[in-house]
């Protein structure tokens, strides 16, 4: 594991206490979604928990994320609170989009954290916007942008990549290689399985990370970000993961074994860093507990929350459609 | 003729059955799409094609919307029967340029040297809280384009037997599939061997009005219709079916009958097919009429997540009978 | 105020100062689309402006409609005030993705915390011989989408000043500039420092029948009125001027006047514009109407290149005199 | 020049004769343009003639082109005749396409010549479906897709050239490298100027070479196809050129200088091929002015044809909007 991170107690506490928030609240969701309180599409982050955790770290409050429908791991490493991302959905007007665009679709503008985005690659343009505008109103802002390999087969994301690349936009790519794009493989659907190399048909740099790592992940994503702002220039982060769970809640997984995926299991971001925190000595007996503790009681007020919560009046349904102003 | 009763399936296995067929009955005829094979289709209803059928005939494709719409027309022109499935509507936004700019114009532009004879089939509508970017119903804006065929199978009869015509037409075809109807439960009738591209049905008879509406509205117009009857209105309901060319003879026919038309249509009220059905009859039968035509559409907005919020945006039977409602019996 | 005559200029030229107008304004405006810089614009259109204002502000983008329109959405949404050009309505297809999947949903779909205040300009239409290919009129069919404000510039005066009404909209606005209007040459009030983006106006006063119409097809409207008025029938024209939301009220007051309505659409007959514009009148002026709304719109073809085929696919002021003619001496 | 291709006096009269069709034949549009007898958008090959003639060498009657909207070399080179293509361009019935492509949009059926298409990108993925349908077929046929650099930029470029490798489509990409679209010089587009490096990026095989020069474009393009045939997968051939000429008739080249011009002219490959016969002994003295004879005779034949040709009925307008049946 790097140690390039000041990877102290407090630090290390922080980043399974995380990845431990988003594996929990996940766990719920899936079973709010068989107690049909979520509905709709979702898709669960179980197995890359480490990438958003370890990204997150490198960004800093004036940075904005773009975010993929597989967003729940972002945004609450993001900082989105709990309750109103349960509460959206559960189609609550408590809810961060009032309830109107649900586990898809999760945008918090006091986190500059912009979606949840359902169609694939559809929002990598969108980063770019943002770090074109900062960089217009010469706020040193980051942009990062989360998509999966499958969205890397997308024209979309070719167009960004060579955008950015040429107006040295401040963008960071960050690539959830989680070798599948719904039931396809990776090997599948791209001609060259190593997303990073891509970077290179846009003379763009970039590399491939431990995505089960997150501190591999933040020491990548940190020096990726100090080159962003060095250079002025994107960059390509390969984060390699995996998803323990279906691609989304309707799915038998006929396209992998069993065995495949307590491969991957056994290297669980969660577990393994659980480890090497004891080995290192940072973990101390009780922590664990005291972790999973907290952890279930924001899960149980985020519950609590989102069931207390509203619906949105009918009468409000065209609201927003167009705005009356650009909200500041 | 068999004596059997017809047996019961889903509108989803109806499509499947579909695609098998027209595989095994022509070499020429390949299905791709996304998540097809392995997955067995984003709507479950390619599953187990891939291992009955191969690879070379079923073929996920990557996330490549423009390409793989653009290789159905290359090899529909190079002599294949291609059926490419674009996973839902809201995707389709991607293979636009594809779609109106080469399948829709190559023939015409050519002096009729090359034909494009591609099937797209893609899952259409709302109904299951997807939210904005997966609950459009884009086929009537579809109809706007010359050179397609458009089709809104709303029975398992359709969704059994459209298929085979798709592909027997010369032209591209698109095949709007509503998502609320794969798991519809009905007969299918093993003496039907076939169905027409052509022309509208009449889903239900009826003198006092005509429901003029398609796909997955259909069983909302159908209920409607029921409420109406139980309060002694008849109302007749027309399924269009083919969106484009539109069967405009069949319901000018029904509207000599009726005199009073409502239009249900899940696309977006302004600029929907609704509109157009209208002009038509305005433009045939203008002096048939005893009162306006009211349309009953989904309501101008992104379609929201919340169940209670999807539902107020979308056409409901309640708002279609009151609509019938409102133009038999104004007064009431 | 001056006394001056008002200086003469063309269309394009008007396009031209709104722009240049626009990024000295406010700091937060900039142009970027293919070519806009170096080369001047497809149609010329930006010529001269990357020399005066700079690279920031006048951006040349690779072709990439998708990436660069979506850029533009966020760059909306970070605080900027972007005017993205599209060189032609006929390329937009490459970004409707960004176009209704992000720009005409976000504002909605995140309860309201994001706005995106974008404006996409495009050239749009036919009689240049360009072909299938880059003739389309898609204006109408962009006045489906909800989240949309669309806006159809016909006159020089609309030209110079609906751009900056756009910009100061919270909302996405498309503005098609018709290709034949580029060159044509009149004079610009000085007085007028600004237009509305919400009305339609009336152009010429009539009472025999209202003619609705908008961009490049005005003039030929208004030719068809003067033929008409020859002939002792004095039209109404109506220029839509904005597509979506219609502005409903306005033609509902002529046909008060005129009980007779023809519809001009450079748009594909099925499905057009005109067809919306009729069902708005039939819900809200049904009993008002003396015949039934005719339309005069493109025929059902991908417009081919040849001159005499091209004009007979469009409409063309004698077509619009003879449907108007047509309703107000039917036995004529 | 590599000689690697077995050039013989008959075959290197045989490249300059195709090279001096194109231009001549151009140089007469460019003239009826100014004469109005040609309308819409004219894109003029100037410059490029060696890029489509060396390629087509490679090509037979069972391979099949998918052109641009810059076609005219291509198609000419292809076999297209030159009566029914002027006539094309004249929007009379005996062109090509019945008059109603025009210049931008040129379709041969009895030369397998797909357009002739003028969304810049847009003709990408035909290729593939024709090499796919091809392949289905067991048809050992060839796709070969000529585009700009510019097209290099749009994502179904990317997307086509991902699908293309990873089913291993007999596709030959032809990227016509002229170092401007429109008005907009590479650098300016790409953020990598080298178009053939972007192969890598799908593990297909590719490579530049000179387009000023037809014979390396042959050599290239026949190793090119013959790789294509043996291992079943694409391959992309970056000819680097220059348009002599504005990008079509309503340009004022504000964008590049007279020298740029100037010093390209020095390269023009039907001067620098032609010195290179002479000084091989393969053109023999009146050869150049027979060939000029001869090219003048059928572009005045072409011109004679289009001129005499008639216009589609307009009754006939909406005729093939759908066909009735499938060419066979
Ligand atoms: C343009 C588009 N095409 C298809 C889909 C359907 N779809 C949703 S998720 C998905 C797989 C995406 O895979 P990847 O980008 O690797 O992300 P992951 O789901 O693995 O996180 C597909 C095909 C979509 N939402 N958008
Ligand atoms: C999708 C699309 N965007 C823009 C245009 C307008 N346009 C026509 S040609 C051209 C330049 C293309 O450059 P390149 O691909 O290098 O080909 P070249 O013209 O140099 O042969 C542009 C921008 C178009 N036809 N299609
Ligand atoms: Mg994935
Ligand atoms: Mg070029």
């Amino acid at each position: 594991m790097s140690t390039k991170v000041h990877l102290d107690r407090a630090h290390g506490l922080l980043l399974l206490h995380q990845m431990l928030r988003i594996r929990r609240f996940e766990a719920k969701c899936a079973e709010l979604y068989q107690a049909q309180k979520i509905r709709g599409f979702l898709h669960l982050y179980d197995g890359q928990e480490a990438v958003s955790v370890g990204v997150m770290q490198a960004l800093g409050p004036a940075d904005a994320i773009v975010g993929t429908y597989r967003e729940h791991g972002q945004a609450l490493a993001r900082g989105v609170p709990m309750g109103p991302l349960l509460a959206e959905m559960f189609g609550k007007l408590e809810g961060c989009c009032r309830g109107r665009g649900g586990s898809m679709h999760i945008f918090d503008r006091a986190r500059r954290f912009l979606g949840g985005n359902a169609i694939v690659g559809g929002a990598i343009p969108l980063a770019l916007g943002v770090a074109l505008a900062d960089r217009m109103q010469d706020r040193p802002a980051v942009s990062a942008c989360f998509f999966g390999e499958g969205a890397a087969d997308e024209g979309e994301f070719h167009e960004s990549m060579n955008l950015a690349a040429l107006w040295r936009l401040p963008v960071l790519f960050v690539c959830e290689n989680n070798l599948y794009s719904m039931g396809t493989p990776v090997g599948i659907a791209e001609a060259e399985t190593a997303i990073w190399h891509k970077a290179a048909a846009y003379r763009m740099a970039g590399e491939a990370v431990d995505g089960m790592d997150p501190v591999a992940v933040e020491v990548a994503a940190r020096r990726a970000v100090e080159r962003i702002r060095a250079e002025c220039a994107p960059y390509l982060l390969e984060c390699r993961t995996y998803r323990f769970r279906a691609h989304s809640m309707f799915d038998a997984q006929l396209y992998r074994t069993k065995e495949e995926i307590e491969a991957w299991r056994a290297k669980d971001p969660i577990l393994r860093f659980r480890d090497w925190l004891e080995r290192a000595g940072h973990l101390h007996s009780g922590d664990m507990a005291r972790l999973e503790t907290e952890v279930e009681a924001e899960v149980a007020a985020a519950v609590a929350f989102a069931e207390a919560g509203t619906l949105e009046p009918v009468e409000d349904l065209e609201r927003f459609v167009t705005m009356e102003e650009v909200p500041q | 003729m068999s004596t059997t009763a017809p047996p019961r399936t889903t509108y989803r296995e109806a499509c499947r059955q579909a695609i098998r067929a027209a595989i095994l009955a022509d070499p020429r005829v390949f299905l791709m799409g996304e998540d097809v094979g392995r997955y067995g289709g984003c709507y479950a209803v390619t599953k187990g094609l891939l291992e009955e059928l191969g690879e070379a005939r079923i073929r996920d494709t990557p996330l490549s919307e423009s390409a793989f719409v653009g290789a159905g027309i290359g090899a529909a022109i190079a002599g294949m029967r291609p059926i490419v499935e674009v996973m839902t509507c809201n995707f389709s936004l991607l293979a636009l340029d594809q779609i109106m700019n080469n399948a829709a114009t190559i023939p015409h532009m050519s002096g009729g040297q090359f034909a494009v004879p591609l099937v797209i089939r893609m899952a259409t509508g709302a109904g299951r809280q997807l939210a904005a970017q997966h609950s459009h119903s884009l086929e009537g804006w579809y109809a706007h384009i010359p050179g397609l065929r458009i089709l809104a199978p709303a029975t398992i009869e359709d969704a059994r037997h459209m298929l085979a015509a798709a592909l027997d037409d010369p032209n591209p075809v698109l095949i709007f599939e509503h998502i609320m109807l794969y798991n519809m439960e009905g007969e299918l009738d093993p003496a039907v061997q076939g169905v027409d591209i052509a022309k509208a049905r009449l889903r239900r008879p009826g003198h006092d009005v005509t429901l003029v509406t398609y796909g997955g509205s259909l069983f909302k117009t159908m209920a409607a219709a029921e409420t109406l009857a139980a309060e002694g209105i008849e109302a007749e309901v027309i399924d269009l079916r083919v969106l484009r060319p539109l069967d405009t003879a069949t319901i000018i026919e029904s509207v000599g009958r009726t005199r009073r038309v409502v239009i249900v249509d899940e696309g977006w009220r302004a600029g929907s097919l609704a509109a157009e059905v209208a002009m038509r009859i305005m433009e045939e039968a203008f002096f048939e009429l005893d009162a306006p035509i009211r349309r009953v559409c989904s309501r101008e907005v992104p379609i929201p997540y919340a169940a209670h919020l999807e539902q107020a945006a979308l056409p409901q039977p309640e708002t279609i009978a009151a609509a019938a409602r409102g133009l038999v019996r104004p007064s009431a």
